[in-house]
């Protein structure tokens, strides 16, 4: 997808990624709520203390459809939503860069939390993607392995009962 | 025949990415891409998920030269 | 405060607001999860339809010392965080414009998601803030008043347990 | 004697922010207030917070001339 979309934006790349720019486009006179997720590069994981880098292998096509398939998703489960977008990077992501971009827009601002959580959770668990952890003189497949997720299994993230009536104004 | 995608470890193990491999079924297909990768990749296969156009898929599915068989292991998330 | 702070930063101005700005002061070396939120101006609220502006009117000590005391609360709440801003306009803010932003950043995404959607619930129930509703020839306070509530009082956030250990990788 | 700050609402009906009232309590600073600024006024302190210095405070504590009475209307909530 070349030029930005209207409602749903979805891209995978190996060009930096600009929240700023992703969180003008999802603006729209309906929505109060605008949600930027970025899931950055940090400095250590599991068993690891001193990570430079990320580098990310994908197959562009078929993780762009299960994208797809999570936007899709998650307009049915909160249904008015505005704007979705979610980018990711492929290839090396340095320290502090961000790896993936989520933002959605919505005219109240639970719905907006809640969808944007849903979207980064189903990246996480729906997407073939494969991280390799890079350190100063070596590098490694990240360890935490799972199957792939089918996007309609993701479990729902039920609003607390107790703070969603506050949340959904 | 049909047209076999490796990603992450399973290209790592196997030491390509792409293949064409004969055969008509995706069972067909991966023995003989174990026969000629070999056993660490034949580990890898053993946990990955196989999916057929793009879709989780059989293993008794014919295929055909237009078919992609993906071979995905175990996945790590995007991030943090 | 003028310059740009170390851990936490409160801003109440008439000046526009950049989450720009604040997603980049955010980002921390062992921090893989920024999450910004924007309050904007939207163009109808529970019975108007064609709202053109927002006007906010406060005390800026009042205020700023409440908004320090919601990211007191979260730090007790969520005891991993990284850097905190909460900014918000006051005056006159025009549609599609931010009148709050709020950044949280953290080691994992669960926290830094649910901090923010507890700064700006805190925000929006704890604050002395009035917002007057401009549209083309007239204006009205907002109508959905409540007590201003203190900050310790506020409900938890409680992770959903089918979803949390997902979130909190 | 104290200063009072009136805020949103409040500020609107008194037709004015910030003032000087006698008074040697809350109380008393705040019938002065009802007094000099009307009815308009008085509805809506009756449904209005007070803060004395920056705080939640009791109508019978006394002040002087450095302390704020803030009267403080039901908000609205910052957005959306």
């Amino acid at each position: 997808m070349e030029s930005a979309p209207t409602l749903d934006w979805v891209s995978i790349a190996s060009t930096p990624l600009s929240s700023a720019e992703l969180t003008t486009w999802a603006t729209r006179a309906n929505c109060g709520a605008v949600v930027t997720f970025c899931g950055m590069v940090r400095d250590n994981s599991h068993d690891l203390e001193e990570i430079e880098a990320l580098e990310y292998e994908t197959d562009v096509e078929l993780a762009e459809r299960r994208i797809v398939d999570i936007i899709a998703e998650a307009r049915i489960r909160w249904t008015n939503l505005g704007a979705i977008a979610i980018h990711h990077r492929m290839g090396r992501v340095e320290l502090s860069e961000s790896a993936v971009v989520i933002v959605v827009s919505a005219p109240h601002r639970g719905p907006a939390f809640e969808a944007a959580a849903f979207c980064i959770d189903a990246v996480k668990s729906c997407v073939p993607m494969w991280k390799r952890e890079l350190w100063q003189g070596g590098s490694a497949w990240s360890e935490e392995g799972r199957a792939i997720m089918k996007v309609q299994e993701m479990p729902s993230l039920e609003p607390d009962p107790e703070t969603s009536s506050a949340r959904t104004q | 025949m049909a047209r076999l995608l490796l990603l992450g470890p399973a290209r790592e193990a196997a030491g390509i990415g792409n293949d064409e491999i004969d055969g008509n079924s995706v069972t067909e297909v991966l023995q003989e891409a174990v026969r000629r990768y070999g056993t660490g990749f034949e580990d890898v296969l053993r946990i990955s998920q196989i999916w057929i156009n793009g879709e989780p898929g059989e293993s008794r599915t014919s295929v055909g030269p237009h078919d992609q068989i993906a071979v995905l292991p175990p996945i790590s998330g995007g991030c943090n």
